[in-house]
């Protein structure tokens, strides 16, 4: 499955890119699992994702947590927690 | 209404539109969150704010929507800028209006307190000893569950 | 700063006034009241406030002290009008700004409150009924006490 | 003792005046005293201040209650509750 993946804050300046898009193997079930093997790509994205706790999530730009299922999502985000306002 | 732009606003020209021709109102309140020279000590010379595009626009409808059912608004507001700025300058609006004090003042808070935690926009500051990503307030996250343990003392 | 006068004021005017040059506020908030067309459901047709000149602007200055003393506040502004009105006019407006929004809400609150039941003004409304002196309302005064109330509970 | 009273919303209307400065006996000690006094001049003054409960007062533009004692005041203000803002 071929999903969009998107970067902001200091995730994106850890990966090193705004954006990319990625074929997901079949055992990527959950954000968890997307995440463990996110970081096993290389060692930008080890540093992105290593305070993982902290990172948070969008599905197709609606709010999850770690054990949300993928499933259909077209674009995941993942982004630090939010600090506008 | 909302909106997300780079530009600057006019806070007194938002309230006349979103008044204009009404006389139901009775009480009209406006936040506007601005950029400081400082943070937690250091001085700012500027701030940039990231956003998603998309999922922004998303998230203030859904907590606009939020907050006129929860309250018998007459009309409502907020306008987030992105982009880079600097100390003084406007970054976030809201506006809302109803027939009492009451309403129009806790919806407004309410609007504040859930575009804090929801609301994907990234602050980042620079000065002269550096910068960096602004940290999330736990005080924040606070504000908005005071709204949730409301809704349950209500039941 | 506290202000009685007949003639309107401009909400982003005022505003501009307060935090003009300033780079240490991260937060205002603006309060307006507005002559509704409805009253108790019978329909306003205009609205006259009378004050006690002298002593309005020593309570309205008294009021403005208290919140000063009660939050961090950069700045504050008061502004009542007196006369005659008719639907959908300024009546009132309150301004606050501070560095964090928690303070600027709750002092913009605190005067309104306080306004509301301190400051001598009387609105008497006119319409195709007539018309009458608008009475006190319970819900000031409970408005009033929760202020009290927390000074109680934080000793 | 002279002392200026002043009326304002309908304890005004209902006077009939805005203003008047009287020569107070001496024992018109309290506000209520003075309530119970003006009363006594006249109907328009009896219906003034007929719920005398609710009017308030103020000696020399500071808010009152009815068992303040007047002393040295040189303005005394009646009216309703306030309704501003």
């Amino acid at each position: 499955m071929t999903v969009k993946l998107l970067y902001f804050a200091w995730v994106r300046e850890k990966t090193g890119l705004g954006e990319e898009s990625v074929d997901l193997p079949g055992e990527v079930k959950t954000v968890a699992d997307l995440i463990g093997w996110l970081k096993a790509r290389g060692p930008e994205y080890e540093a992105a994702f290593e305070q993982s706790d902290v990172i948070r999530t969008a599905l197709d730009q609606t709010h999850v947590s770690h054990d949300a299922k993928i499933a259909q999502a077209r674009e995941i985000a993942f982004f630090p927690p939010v600090t506008g306002g | 209404m909302i909106r997300v732009q780079q530009q600057d606003f006019d806070i007194g020209e938002e309230i006349d539109r979103l008044r204009a021709g009404r006389t139901d109102i009775g009480a009209i309140v406006s936040f506007t969150g601005t950029v400081r020279d400082t943070a937690k000590g250091a001085p700012v010379t500027s701030m940039t704010l990231e956003h998603y595009p998309g999922m922004t626009e998303k998230e203030l409808e859904r907590i606009e929507a939020e907050a006129n059912a929860r309250w018998p608004l007459h009309a409502s507001l907020i306008v987030h800028r992105t982009g880079r700025m600097t100390p003084g300058e406007n970054i976030v609006l809201v506006v809302t209006a109803s027939a009492s004090r009451g309403a129009a003042f806790e919806a407004a808070e309410f609007l504040m307190d859930y575009l804090k935690t929801d609301a994907p926009f990234w602050k980042k500051e620079e000065g002269p000893d550096g910068g960096g990503w602004v940290d999330a307030r736990d005080s924040d996250d606070a504000a908005r569950k005071r709204w949730s343990a409301q809704d349950k003392a209500a039941e």
